[in-house]
């Protein structure tokens, strides 16, 4: 048996470049499924202050929030949040059209549809973010 | 053969559930979000304000249906994903584990909160 | 103008109305003679001018050949011609520069699927891509996530094994009585499954698939697609379909695929892989519902 | 040495081995399959027409018989090709129980449509993609069976007994090389070879086949003693691209599609060569056109005409003739929307080949042929569209089942010289043909058969040392000089026209291209799949076919079927009713002939104008 030389996975990563629509469509909801499971367990570990509160302090609770709601910074991240999810789920009822063999040969149209509405949604959305209450 | 029959395969179930658990945040996400962000301000909420939302058994049981859903969702999302890339055997038991223990914390967790938000206290 | 001939043969096609000093044969034949003599000239031009020639990058690997032992790419400077294909730009390279140059190919018409390549970045067949359609140089490299045996030349077995898992041949067991006589299908039914029955086993599909890239037990795009043609075929009873489902089920079957859609754009055939694949999920999904 | 033993041992995985090998395997046999091509990528997969069986009401089996005696200019023998006709209804219900996606009619049955040549819409179809379909159907058979496959092993030569006749040998096994590690095996057979190597069409530079049709069981049968048969007879398609010989189906001219010369003629008519049918003649007829076309100076590039379809309309092209447009875009960069076609004639199918029964046994003891490689004889000097696929299933199917019951018994059709076979005696070969110098290393010279101790091993030995000497030699002539020498001089003397002078120029050249070949040699060192030297094998096998093919243009002094001569314009039946066989004796191509078989089971075909 003559042995063979096995180019491994490396390749691959030079290669973004020749990725289609379907693969960025598919490492985006990746990347966005990740950073939302990690906001969820973020957002009930702020949220727990309200055990807090309800044992009798419900200025832990109000503070915690509002205090970060006045950095400048979370509204900002607020907002890729905002982008991160809009993003996750208009791909997401793209594949849920495609599971449900609905308009497969436009997938890739629906993709770039799907990017360009999460930007549409983020830039409308910036004055509710940012307006009121920031310090 | 028959008795599979009667049983749906895991991987399909959770093929199916991964796809409604999707379609209920697609709805609840905009509830929550519109709630949170629209109706109230973020950056006005208080304690007193949640605690009343929470009271109302329909609102309380719709949040924990909403974590309930996002947590498998997330869960299985990344379960699916380390399973894509390859994880085999010993690993991927740990992965499988060690999530399903994730989503149970986080559950458990977040019930508690929306407990105390609503006032039932179990200490 | 048609003269009547009993039998057409080189001799015999002159035109009867024509001038008389020279026969429209002799004065073809003079034109020839030039247009020949000026393509020549050209042709000796546009050679010399360099620009009619496209450089191949080709990965060379030989386990046993000393200098070859270390992957590399090496450049071959094919002289251009109206219409080629980056196969014939291989098969020039080889027999002009390097006869040790090594890639499979046998048809040359995108039927036997042996030459699936990654050129440019793409699982391409090599037989049915035209070079005018790529950007120079053209890189040429055996199919990604497949152990390469040599030059360009893959181990396909994996892809062969996939490809029989799926159980891939009729199992119906109920012809009709009669003598010569066939099973009915309708012209709806074949016309379902005509897509699926087109698939050459190239392995552009499974390489393009980073799925099976990380999954080696996952069936990959064209064993699903081999599964989806019988599955659909209502030549098969109901309880094959079922056992067919079965296969499909299990846990490196249809789940595995990401909707990826890679390939379905890679596939030279045009078959629709990742349509088929999430069918055959519904399908799985709806035959367990039935029984709940 | 690894010898692996089976019973049936069937070369080549196209569709008559595949067909051969579920024939043995239904017999109860062990059967395995050697081919240089993993089976799906056999050159079947391109036929694209379809599959002639009286299958229906109103159409019986003698019309088939009849029409395709009369296609073949009557140079088919009865008794193979009323076996045809007789077993094909058979083999596509067979092929449909197994799967096959044929074309379907609205109430569900298999769906035949009108072909050129036969008296009955009997041709089945899978679209246009019958062969690979075909192909597919039975592959799956095989992995269904579990039927195993040597695949990427190619096999070099024939184990057979050294007797001096012939038809006293008896082939063992054969000889194979596993492209993927270089090693030289032997299978060794207990019932019967079966070859089912397909035809030569890289004889030829020009040819809609497959880069792997070097006619290696032909090349390899021939050197171990069995007559090739009727090898002048070579079909040429008239529409195929010029840059790749890739097909343009005939469909395009049954649309209403028109060929036209550089000077804008429609001269199919225009130049008289079929005022009735045009462009629609048969292939021979069209063929000889176009070439008559360029050679006078009005083709296009001096090489080829026009083929244009733009008339019918963007909707009815893509409607009907969508794949052509695809074949055109992708194999030649042409807009066949916008702008006409190039086309020329190429070969397309060998209608000669290894001397064989109508079970598909030749004179060896244990050897079988079938498929295109195969001559039972029922394509004659032509062969008529939809009859090369019921050929390979059906012989396929008898050579596979007789190989595995050792049946020789009840054939009709006799192998080997007989009582009734005549030598040639006044052929004008302007050079000794055969092989140059035995002394000068074999490579060209040997006889295939093995002279002393267990054959399979010897043969497995010589085998071994001829690889290892073409791998060694450091300095010599490469492989692909030689082979396009000698397509080129084939497609130059010995195409659709063909004169004595040409002729003979081929077998010079030949003979040329076999010296040279003394001194071939591989210039990959590596035994790692090393196609340089499978390539410089196959060159040898076509060396000698084409000389056979060169030897019997040579030979046959008539105009008949798809053999034109220019110093003989008709077909001669007083003279030329028998088949040419060329066999190789001692290092030299002997050539001799046999009669026609007319006679049928219910009628003598008696010879009519072949008129349409």
């Amino acid at each position: 048996m003559s042995q063979s030389y096995d180019r491994g996975l490396i390749e691959d990563f030079g290669r973004w470049r020749e990725f289609s629509a379907g693969m960025w469509a598919w490492i985006l909801h990746k990347f966005t499924g990740w950073v939302l499971i990690g906001y969820l367990f973020m957002h009930i570990a702020v949220l727990s202050t309200a055990i807090d509160a309800a044992s009798g302090d419900p200025a832990t609770y109000t503070d915690t929030i509002q205090g970060l709601e006045s950095l400048l910074v979370v509204r900002v991240l607020e907002i890729g949040l905002l982008a991160t999810a809009v993003f996750h789920i208009l791909n997401g009822v793209r594949l849920l059209m495609v599971d449900l063999g609905v308009g497969l040969e436009a997938q890739d149209k629906s993709f770039y549809a799907s990017l360009v509405v999460t930007g549409g949604i983020v830039v409308a959305s910036v004055p509710t973010f940012l307006g009121g209450g920031v310090v | 053969m028959a008795e599979r029959y009667s049983s749906f395969e895991p991987n399909g179930a959770t093929w199916l559930l991964q796809r409604i658990t999707a379609a209920l945040l697609v709805v609840l996400l905009a509830f929550h979000f519109f709630q949170l962000h629209f109706l109230n301000h973020a950056y006005e909420v208080t304690f007193a304000d949640t605690q009343a939302r929470m009271e109302d058994p329909a609102y309380f049981a719709t949040m924990v249906l909403f974590l309930v859903a996002a947590a498998f969702h997330g869960l299985n999302g990344i379960y699916n994903a380390l399973v894509n890339q390859g994880i085999e055997g010993t690993r991927k038991t740990i992965a499988k584990y060690g999530l399903t223990l994730a989503g149970i914390v986080l559950v458990a967790q977040g019930i508690r909160v929306a407990m105390a938000m609503a006032g039932v206290t179990i200490s | 103008m048609s003269t009547e001939q009993d039998e057409p043969t080189a001799e015999t096609t002159t035109d009867a109305d024509e001038a008389p000093a020279q026969t429209p044969g002799d004065r073809r034949r003079e034109e020839k003679q030039a247009r020949m003599q000026v393509t020549e000239r050209e042709r000796a031009e546009a050679a010399a001018a360099a620009d009619e020639t496209v450089q191949l990058k080709v990965f060379r690997f030989d386990p046993e050949v000393p200098e070859k032992e270390e992957p590399r790419f090496d450049d071959f400077h094919v002289p251009y011609v109206q219409g080629m294909t980056v196969l014939d730009a291989l098969i020039y390279a080889r027999d002009e520069f390097d006869s040790s140059l090594t890639f499979r190919h046998s048809c040359r018409q995108a039927v036997c699927g042996s030459d699936a390549l990654f050129i440019n970045g793409s699982q391409r067949l090599a037989c049915k891509t035209q070079l005018s359609a790529l950007d120079a140089p053209v890189r040429v490299e055996p199919l990604p996530h497949q152990d390469v045996v040599k030059d360009l030349v893959v181990d396909m077995e994996h892809f062969y094994d996939q490809m029989e898992a799926v159980e891939p041949y009729m199992q119906s067991e109920e012809f009709p009585e009669g003598e010569l006589e066939e099973q009915r299908q309708s012209p709806e039914n074949r016309e379902k499954i005509k897509m699926s029955t087109r698939c050459i086993w190239c392995g552009a599909c499974m390489s393009s698939c980073n799925i099976a890239a990380g999954d080696n037990e996952y069936l990959g795009p064209a064993a699903i697609n081999k599964a989806y043609r019988f599955a659909m075929d209502e030549r098969e009873e109901d309880d094959i379909k079922e056992h067919r489902m079965r296969i499909m089920e299990q846990e490196h079957g249809v789940w595995r695929c990401q909707t990826q859609f890679s390939c379905t754009e890679v596939c030279p055939k045009d078959i629709p892989l990742t349509e088929h694949i999430q069918e055959l999920k519904r399908e799985a999904v709806k035959s367990n519902l039935k029984f709940w | 040495m690894t010898v692996h033993e089976h019973d049936v041992i069937v070369v080549g995985a196209g569709g008559a081995g595949l067909r051969a090998a579920i024939a043995a395997h239904e017999e109860g046999a062990d059967v395995a399959m050697v081919s240089k091509l993993h089976p799906v990528r056999s050159h079947t997969g391109a036929a694209e027409g379809g599959i002639n069986a009286a299958l229906r009401e109103g159409d019986d089996w003698e019309l088939h018989a009849y029409d395709t005696m009369k296609g073949s200019d009557y140079l088919g023998d009865a008794a193979a090709v009323e076996t045809l006709a007789q077993d094909a209804p058979q083999e596509v219900i067979d092929l449909e129980h197994w799967g096959m996606p044929f074309s379907r009619e609205e109430d569900g049955t298999v769906s035949q449509r009108p072909f050129g040549g036969l008296s009955f819409a009997r041709t089945t179809y899978a679209g246009a993609e019958t062969g690979h379909h075909m192909l597919h159907t039975m592959y799956e058979q095989v992995v269904k069976r579990g039927i195993q496959v040597y695949d990427e092993w190619y096999v070099t030569r024939l184990a057979t007994t050294d007797h001096d006749e012939p038809a006293d040998r008896e082939c063992t096994g054969v000889v194979g090389y596993e492209l993927r590690t270089g090693e030289v095996a032997g299978f060794k057979a207990r019932n019967g070879v079966v070859l089912a190597t397909g035809g030569p069409g890289q004889a030829f530079d020009h040819t809609t086949n497959a880069v792997s049709c070097t006619g290696d069981g032909q090349a390899m049968a021939y050197r171990a003693g069995v007559p090739l048969e009727d090898m002048e007879f070579v079909q040429f398609h008239p529409t195929t691209l010029p840059s790749t010989g890739v097909l343009i189906s005939e469909g395009v001219r049954g649309e209403g599609g028109i060929l036209y010369n550089s000077e804008g003629e429609r001269f199919m008519f225009e130049h008289g060569y079929a005022n009735n049918e045009g462009e629609l003649a048969s292939r021979d007829v069209v063929s000889r056109a176009e070439l008559t076309e360029v050679n006078a100076g009005r083709g296009v590039e001096d090489e080829y005409v026009y083929l244009d379809m733009r008339h019918l309309g963007e909707e009815r092209i893509s409607d009907r003739l969508e794949n052509i447009v695809h074949l055109a875009e992708d194999f030649e960069g042409v807009n066949a929307y916008e702008e006409p076609m190039p086309v020329k004639p190429g070969q397309h199918y060998e209608m000669g080949g290894i001397e064989t029964n109508e079970n598909g046994a030749t004179l060896i003891d244990g050897l079988y042929a079938a498929g295109e490689c195969a001559c039972a004889s029922v394509h004659g000097a032509n062969r008529l569209g939809g009859n090369a696929l019921p050929e390979l299933l059906v012989f396929g199917a008898r050579a596979g089942r007789h190989a595995a019951a050792s049946d020789r018994a009840d054939a009709k059709l006799e192998t080997g010289r007989t009582d009734e076979s005549e030598p040639e005696e006044n052929l004008d070969a302007p050079v000794e043909p055969g092989a140059v110098d035995a002394a000068g290393g074999d490579t060209a010279a040997d006889g295939g058969a093995v002279a002393s101790g267990d054959v399979l091993e010897g043969a497995v030995a010589q085998e071994r040392q001829r690889i290892e000497g073409m791998l060694e030699r450091d300095d010599g002539v490469n492989h692909a000089d030689i082979r396009a020498e000698v397509q080129q001089t084939m497609t130059e003397n010995v195409n659709v026209f063909r004169e004595k002078e040409g002729i003979k120029k081929a077998l010079r050249d030949i003979r040329e291209a076999r010296k040279r070949y003394q001194e071939v040699a591989v210039s990959d060192p590596s035994r790692t799949y090393n196609t340089d030297l499978i390539h410089t094998i196959e060159t040898r096998n076509i060396i000698d076919v084409a000389e056979t093919i060169a030897l019997g243009a040579l030979a046959r002094t008539e105009f008949r079927g798809a053999h034109w001569r220019a110093e003989h314009q008709e077909r001669k039946d007083d003279e030329w009713l028998k088949h040419t066989l060329v066999s190789w004796e001692e290092g030299r191509p002997d050539l001799w002939y046999k009669p026609v078989d007319l006679q049928g089971e219910n009628k003598v075909y008696e010879p009519k104008e072949r008129s349409y």
